[in-house]
């Protein structure tokens, strides 16, 4: 690592860096290139923002001293071309709603989850990395993480064992990309969008399975079948769980689900497919007690054995996402979504609920041991589908009853 | 605005793949992977006709759920039957599975 | 059957052993009989019978520890068990040691393994730390030494330690 | 029924922790308060309740008898003799002992072996070094007593919180 | 990492002209003030709060390592979690103690399965030197002799304040470290 | 001029990810290439404006099928698996297949199929569930049925060798 | 190839196993390792492998005096340090033949029962962190730290206190123990309530233990366990009641004794023999008479030719001494009897049949501690 001898290392090195680029391209690069290039001038041509038409800042002057409109060179013109706007869906998709603020935010989370937790057992937590309370410890984990060398060992499936990274980060952001955080702040919307969530929830134990098996490691594929049989037997009252939403919904999409709550949040009628997403979205982003695929006493790290420096930095990453979109689809489903007292902006109130339901998520953390393999299916075969058929009858006879 | 002809080739092309799968493969596995794609090219076709019909209406995306469907309950015995099949002889191939029972 | 003189007074429960023991006559010598401790001495090949003897008839149920100790100047080693007792009445405070002396250069004893089943370990042990072999015992690997030792066996008096060579 | 008492009454106990004060030591910052050297009184054969840490040598007391050397010789072979510059009427050769802390392993029968009060063990544990070669500390940094520049803090009992003050 | 092509190429190396190799020095020099020194300081200030110890217990120490990550002297402090799972995510080893003969093949083994950088602690006095145990047949008198030492923690066992002292010197040498 | 680029893609997909599936050496790449094919064919379902049978295909092919099938594949390939001795009758079978694959198709462009289609409000998955409810409910009782069925057979199969 | 009544070759069944190697390198294991076979969830067999922490003690006390093996003797059994020196102490000086003070009796029991709780707390953290429980890793760890302040302001360090020794202790207590001691033990003895509400009374952690790893009475006591272990499978015997040492006679305490002779069961005999432990503490802080705590013993001090077999209840169960003296200042041979090398023989009869997920429970209910199993 430490000397470039040969030209192998030099051309391993480049190689490794384009890596990189390619997978911090939507995280890094596009948010730095819109907020120093693009959102001012933005803000600047096609919005008139608190009437600030003489604003200030170096792009306004490196417009005003662009003396022909037609030049190609042109921050507007390019822009516009492009469709590279504060509402355009590059914007969307790697910078606000999408991929850079969850991860953003994920990266706080993974802080906070730290801090919470020390604080139920009576310590401090992360203190030193940062100046306040060790607020950039997961960005030191990240430095630390990117500068490390990556291990591929010598009897993994090269392709199928780096596959992961890029379909763990594709799937998270596809799923951020479907779950609004306001009435207009989102990435994608369709009619479908809670059945699409939930397609491509369908995908994470594909990606598992893979990652487990490519590590060629006894323990990774143990891990793997693990989180196979949990997402897999998890997902069946996970889909019902929130039919009985749906039905008193009347729309697969979040806009219409979130603005049919406008009377009461369907946590009230719906509490035992409240508690059955919880548990159930516990199980699929496999959080203690849930955490059986990476049980660290049996199994090492789970499937996530072999996995090193940032390859492993990324899944987790994902990993937080799924969190975070999980959390956020409880939000949308069961607490109203973004609706809340006027003057705070809807995003505020969506992100206020979303990081409450993490909380929630993030608790049993201090106070469970980890629950065994089949009990864990015997709970989910039995007692989650059994109380998911009774919401969904509790939907029914609501419904019926025209009581919502 | 695709012409249906090109819906029926696509599947046709599919079936034609998973006809030769069948015929020219011996694995198990990869027998159960033509039929899936054989049954891929018939849900294609259902849902293609039903969209091109003269007045549209949804029969033809049902039978395409309910064969979805069926491929599910076909896929949990398939794989079952292959698993077994293969703890009794150590190989899946169907060539060599000369006996269904001991 | 001859005994050391006790010191003082033994209470009943050793008292009765002792007379017990002394009805296997020959095959058992009596080392010490005090309170609590009671040694006795076996040939090897009475070592079987003695032991099957403590367990149907003394009550000791169980292996406590299995020891060993070379003795280069009698060329022997002398081998002792020490059974304890659960379920025998007033006998849980009481240490019965069963020692055998074996000659160095042809260290074997049958194996207490049928009769007590907790000396699995300890025999494995005895044998690698002493080069006793136990005949009977189903797996006599090594234990404790690491794979690549091929020295003598490190509890002999004849091993010296090697920060220890030039003398104490 | 009882699953779900429990189980709320483990995530009570949980989060009756959030309010309360932590326990943790700010160790580079504060230190804890220890008990005071440990030393033997050789008249009473008993020794002195003290915390054993890194020694420290009154040089002036030190004969250069060697006891201390010989009690470690079988324990871990820490302890040295070394000659030092160094005018002392009640230490012909002038040997004082020498420890390698990289060796040391904090028992305190050396000090236990001193017939003549010149050796103790104080309650300084900053002995961390890059090389083996700092841990050796030669007689004349043995004599230096431990300066401690941290605040030391005490532990401290409320209810049920014991935290560091 | 892109400064890591700049530094191999030892300066001086370059003399096909004297305005040739003033450029060429110019060029290195903003080349290491842009990137390579940001770069180096990014890496070293992250790698010095998430030292992530291997979870791998060599002998008695290991019960003051569990009392460091305990509440009392919670080492998550500064960044370093509790025994982590897998090797191959971390860049620490603290060898807890005693190192022996049969031990000491799979500390090589474990060492060289982790991914670059990665640094060690001798945590007592028995891996720094054997201590007590100076005469024994089978343990390693000191890891050094299999792995490279970057701070010794003498103490049998050290008390848990100078392992914490030992994390504060690693990452003072990681400060002024130049690795990539 | 989008929506042809887009079928062609998607097809493009399916096509090569049905044949490596079956082509690829190591029999996981295959079960992996199968599972890219299900997914061109959803996207295929998308574009035929069947959105909701797409998601049910996503869900039920890759979140159930492929998974099973590649958990199947790695629990029963060991190593490099020992190719079928069928190889002389291959070009036997793409022959057949390249001739069907040309005369349905010959003959479906000869045939006046219609190349329009009206955009139709009654393709939501209220209609579908009108059906489904409705005019072929006995079907999917039936379905069910054939669901329970396959459960019972999988874990018959299964417990099978436990005995 | 062999075909099995029930048509399948057992050839054919030995492939459907796994192996898997658990340690040294392993977040489950510590410094042992054992392998163990797999078939679907359920272990099927397991080849325990320890000696990676063999240092040879016994045979380096050959070298050293009686005096000087004590540092030695401590390091094989770190979590409990006194109750290792305890029968050492009791064996040299049976051999001596002295007899010591009263004060110095009590001491000793001091920092047994302290030493006890110090053990069972690491013990307590060690097996939540196995069953995935973080918090009631860092409990235990913490609270630790303040019982072991008080080793400290006794004896001197954290943990290697060579407190006892062969004529009694070193040194006296110092005067604001006392008071150090019953606020610490009034803290911690709320604490074990949080401890009961958080973990012991755990569904979760019921529903992992509760008949896990049952270990029959009979079985226990034929394969010679002893400890905790002995104590959950329903055999009231403890060295203390047994065959008294120190003034234990003098002291009121219970022995748990657990029917379920289950995971669960010997989790509860460490939690109900913590409180048991800090009784006994406040019974002798009440009690505890003056004088003096040392019998003056020459560091080269002879002992009678002959042998001598010690023993005491240490935390993890009786824990031995075997002495035998040619007459010199050295042992001429000394044998341990350690508590968890005899518990050792239990864990592959517990482990095979159990679920992989229940392996390290198992494996740290026996309260395995390889370092003082390897000596």
């Amino acid at each position: 690592m430490a000397e470039l001898t040969t030209f192998e290392q030099f051309v391993k090195r480049v190689l490794e860096i384009v890596f990189w680029v390619l997978i911090f391209l939507p995280l890094v690069i596009l948010p730095v290139f819109y907020l120093v290039y693009v959102l001012p001038v933005e803000l600047q041509c096609n919005f008139v923002l608190l009437g600030c038409s003489h604003s200030i800042d170096w792009a306004t002057a490196l417009y005003m001293f662009s003396p022909n409109q037609l030049n190609p060179f042109d921050p507007t013109s390019f822009i516009s071309s492009m469709g590279l706007g504060a509402s355009s869906i590059l914007f969307r998709a790697g910078f606000f709603p999408g991929l850079t603020f969850v991860a953003v935010l994920s990266s706080f989370v993974i802080w906070y989850e730290r801090k919470l937790l020390a604080k139920m057992q009576y310590r401090v937590g992360p203190l030193y990395a940062g100046r306040v309370g060790g607020i950039f410890q997961s960005f030191a984990d990240l430095f630390k993480l990117l500068f490390k060398e990556i291990v591929i060992p010598a009897k993994a499936d090269r392709l199928m064992f780096l596959a992961p990274v890029f379909g763990m980060m594709a799937l998270g952001g596809a799923l951020i990309g479907i779950v609004p955080v306001g009435a207009n702040e989102f990435v994608a919307s369709s009619p479908y969008s809670l059945l699409i969530a939930l397609a491509i929830l369908s995908f994470f134990p594909l990606v598992t399975l893979i990652a487990g098996w490519a590590s060629n490691n006894k323990f990774s594929f143990i891990g793997a079948i693990r989180a196979l049989y949990q997402m897999i037997s998890y997902e069946i009252p996970l889909i019902l769980s929130v039919i009985g939403v749906v039905i008193l919904a009347g729309s697969l999409d979040f806009t219409g689900i979130v603005n049919s709550q406008n009377k009461i949040w369907f946590i009230a009628p719906m509490i035992l497919g409240a508690i059955v997403f919880y548990i159930t979205a516990m199980a699929e982003v496999e959080r203690i007690p849930f955490d059986l695929p990476e049980a660290d006493s049996e199994l090492v790290a789970g499937w996530l054995t072999e996995y090193t420096s940032m390859v492993f930095g990324t899944i987790n990453l994902a990993i937080y996402i799924k969190l975070y979109a999980m959390s956020a689809i409880f939000t949308l489903l069961f607490l109203g979504g973004w609706s809340g007292p006027a003057p705070v902006p809807d995003f505020v109130w969506f992100l206020i609920k979303t990081i409450i339901v993490m909380t929630i998520f993030i608790i049993p953390r201090g106070a469970n041991p980890r629950i065994r393999i089949d009990q864990l299916i015997d709970l989910g075969w039995v007692w989650l589908i059994g109380l998911s058929f009774l919401n969904i009858f509790i939907a029914l006879v609501l419904k019926a009853s025209g009581l919502l | 605005m695709i012409p249906l002809v090109d819906w029926i080739v696509l599947s046709t092309i599919l079936l034609a793949i998973g006809i030769y799968g069948l015929v020219a493969k011996g694995n198990a596995l990869r027998l159960f992977f033509a039929i899936e794609i054989i049954v891929n090219a018939a849900n294609l076709n259902l849902v293609a006709f039903s969209h091109y019909l003269a007045t549209p209406n949804a029969i033809g995306q049902t039978f395409a759920l309910f064969s979805i469907a069926i491929a599910a309950a076909e896929a949990a015995v398939g794989l079952a039957i292959v698993v077994v099949a293969f703890r009794l002889n150590k190989n899946v191939d169907v060539f060599r599975l000369r006996k269904l029972k001991h | 059957m001859s005994a050391t003189q006790p010191k003082m007074e033994l209470p009943r429960e050793e008292k009765a052993l002792v007379a017990a023991l002394s009805s296997l006559g020959e095959k058992v010598k009596l080392a010490f009989a005090k309170p609590n401790r009671i040694k006795i001495f076996a040939e090897r090949n009475d070592v079987v019978e003695v032991s099957r003897f403590i367990r149907d008839n003394l009550h000791f149920d169980h292996c406590a520890n299995v020891t060993g100790t070379d003795f280069p100047k009698d060329k022997q080693i002398e081998i002792t068990y020490h059974f304890g007792s659960i379920d025998g009445e007033g006998l849980r405070r009481i240490i019965l040691s069963l020692a055998c002396k074996v000659p160095s250069a042809d260290a074997r004893l049958p194996s207490l393994i049928n009769e007590f089943p907790s000396v699995e370990l300890h025999e494995r042990e005895t044998a690698e730390m002493l080069g006793v072999v136990f005949d009977g015992h189903p797996n006599l690997k090594r234990l404790l030494l690491p794979e690549d030792w091929n020295d003598i066996p490190p509890m002999l008096k004849a091993y010296r330690l090697p920060g220890r060579l030039e003398g104490e | 029924m009882s699953i779900v008492t429990g189980t709320f009454r483990a995530l009570a106990a949980a989060l009756k922790q959030l309010p309360k004060k932590r326990m943790t030591l700010r160790y580079p910052e504060t230190q804890l308060e220890m008990p005071g050297y440990y030393t033997y009184d050789p008249k009473l054969g008993v020794a002195k309740p003290g915390y054993k840490g890194r020694h420290i040598l009154w040089l002036d007391k030190c004969t250069g008898c060697q006891l201390c050397s010989i009690a470690c010789e079988n324990i871990s072979q820490a302890i040295e003799m070394v000659k030092v510059n160094r005018a002392q009427p009640n230490n012909k050769k002038s040997i004082f002992p020498q420890v390698d802390y990289a060796k040391c392993v904090f028992c305190g029968f050396c000090v236990d072996a001193c017939p003549f009060y010149a050796l103790g063990m104080t309650d300084d544990f900053n002995l961390v070094a890059y090389t083996k070669k700092e841990l050796v500390y030669s007689p004349e940094k043995l004599a230096v007593p431990p300066k401690v520049t941290r605040p030391k803090v005490k532990v401290k009992f409320e209810k049920d919180v014991a935290f560091h003050e | 990492m892109v400064a890591q092509q700049v530094e191999t190429k030892k300066p001086g190396t370059a003399r096909e002209g004297p305005g040739l190799s003033i450029l060429v020095g110019k060029m290195k020099e903003v080349i290491q003030w842009a990137i390579a020194d940001p770069m180096t300081y990014l890496a070293n200030w992250g790698r010095l709060y998430s030292l992530w110890p291997v979870h791998l217990e060599t002998a008695c120490c290991s019960i003051e390592f569990g009392a460091v990550s305990g509440s009392r002297y919670d080492c998550e402090r500064f960044g370093i979690l509790e025994a982590f799972g897998s090797l191959r995510q971390c860049d620490l080893i603290v060898v807890h103690g005693t190192v022996t003969r049969k031990m000491a093949p799979r500390l090589r083994w474990i060492y060289d399965q982790m991914p670059e950088p990665k640094w060690v602690i001798a945590m007592g006095a028995c891996s720094i030197t054997g201590g007590v145990y100076f005469d024994s047949y089978n343990v390693l008198p000191g890891v050094d002799q299999v792995v490279p030492v970057d701070v010794y923690v003498p103490g049998c066992p050290p008390r848990p304040e100078e392992l914490i002292d030992a994390f504060v010197m690693l990452q003072d040498k990681i400060r002024k470290s130049n690795i990539r | 001029m989008n929506e042809e680029i887009i079928f062609a893609a998607l097809a493009a997909l399916t096509i090569v990810a049905a044949i490596v599936s079956l082509e690829a050496r190591q029999v996981v790449y295959g079960a992996i290439s199968l599972a890219f094919s299900f997914l061109g064919v959803a996207g295929l379902f998308i574009l035929l404006n069947a959105t909701f049978v797409a998601l049910f295909q996503i869900i039920v092919y890759i979140g159930a099928i492929a998974v099973l099938i590649l958990f199947t594949v790695m629990l029963v390939t060991k190593d490099v698996e020992a190719e079928s001795k069928r190889e002389p009758i291959r070009p036997f079978a793409i022959l057949i297949a390249v001739a069907l694959a040309v005369v349905v198709s010959l003959v479906a462009s000869f045939s006046n199929f219609t190349n329009t289609y009206a955009v139709s409000s009654n393709l939501t998955v209220a209609n579908i569930g009108a059906l489904l409810t409705g005019e072929y409910s006995f079907a999917l009782e039936i379905l069910a049925l054939i669901l329970g069925a396959s459960i019972v057979g999988a874990l018959t199969l299964a417990k099978l060798d436990k005995e | 190839m062999p075909v099995g009544a029930t048509g399948i070759s057992t050839q054919q069944v030995e492939e459907d196993k796994l192996v898997v190697s658990i340690g040294p390198q392993h977040p489950g294991a510590g410094h042992f390792r054992f392998t163990i076979t797999v078939e679907g969830d359920m272990i099927v067999d397991v080849l325990p492998d320890p000696g990676y922490v063999h240092r040879g003690a016994e045979k380096q006390t050959e070298y050293r005096n009686y005096t000087q093996s004590i540092p030695l003797l401590e390091r094989s059994s770190l979590t409990d340090v006194t109750n290792i020196i305890g029968p050492y102490s009791l064996a040299a000086e049976e051999l001596m033949g002295i007899e010591i003070p009263p004060r110095a009796q009590y001491l000793r029991m001091i920092m047994s029962e302290n030493q006890r709780i110090i053990s069972h707390l690491y013990w307590l953290g060690i097996q939540a962190i196995f069953l995935g429980h973080s918090t009631m890793f860092m409990w235990p760890l913490g609270d630790r730290d303040l019982l072991i302040d008080l080793g400290e302001m006794i004896g001197g360090a954290r943990i290697t206190y060579s407190y006892w020794i062969p004529g009694g202790v070193r040194n006296d207590i110092p005067g604001n123990f006392k008071e150090r001691a019953l606020k610490t033990y009034d803290y911690f003895e709320k604490r074990l309530v949080d401890y009961e509400r958080i973990f012991f009374e755990n569904p979760l952690f019921l529903k992992r233990t509760q008949g896990v790893g049952v270990l029959k009475r009979e079985e226990a006591i034929r394969f010679g366990v002893v400890g905790p272990v002995l104590r959950a499978s329903d055999v009231k015997s403890d060295t203390r009641l047994d065959e008294p040492y120190c003034l234990y006679k003098d002291v009121n305490f219970e022995v748990p004794v657990y029917k379920e002779c289950d995971t669960w069961a010997r989790c509860m005999v460490h939690l109900f023999e913590m409180r048991q432990s800090i009784r006994i503490i406040r019974q002798i802080l009440e009690k505890i008479p003056s004088g003096s705590v040392r019998v003056k013993l020459s560091p080269q001090q002879r002992t009678r030719p002959g042998e001598a077999y010690a023993r005491v209840e240490a935390s993890r169960g009786a824990m031995a001494f075997h002495i035998i003296s040619d007459g010199g200042t050295k042992p001429y041979r000394t044998k341990i009897s350690v508590p968890s090398f005899r518990n050792l023989i239990v864990l592959k009869k517990l482990l095979i049949g159990s679920h992989v997920a229940d392996m390290p429970a198992i494996y740290w209910s026996l309260d395995y501690w390889p370092v003082e199993a390897d000596r």
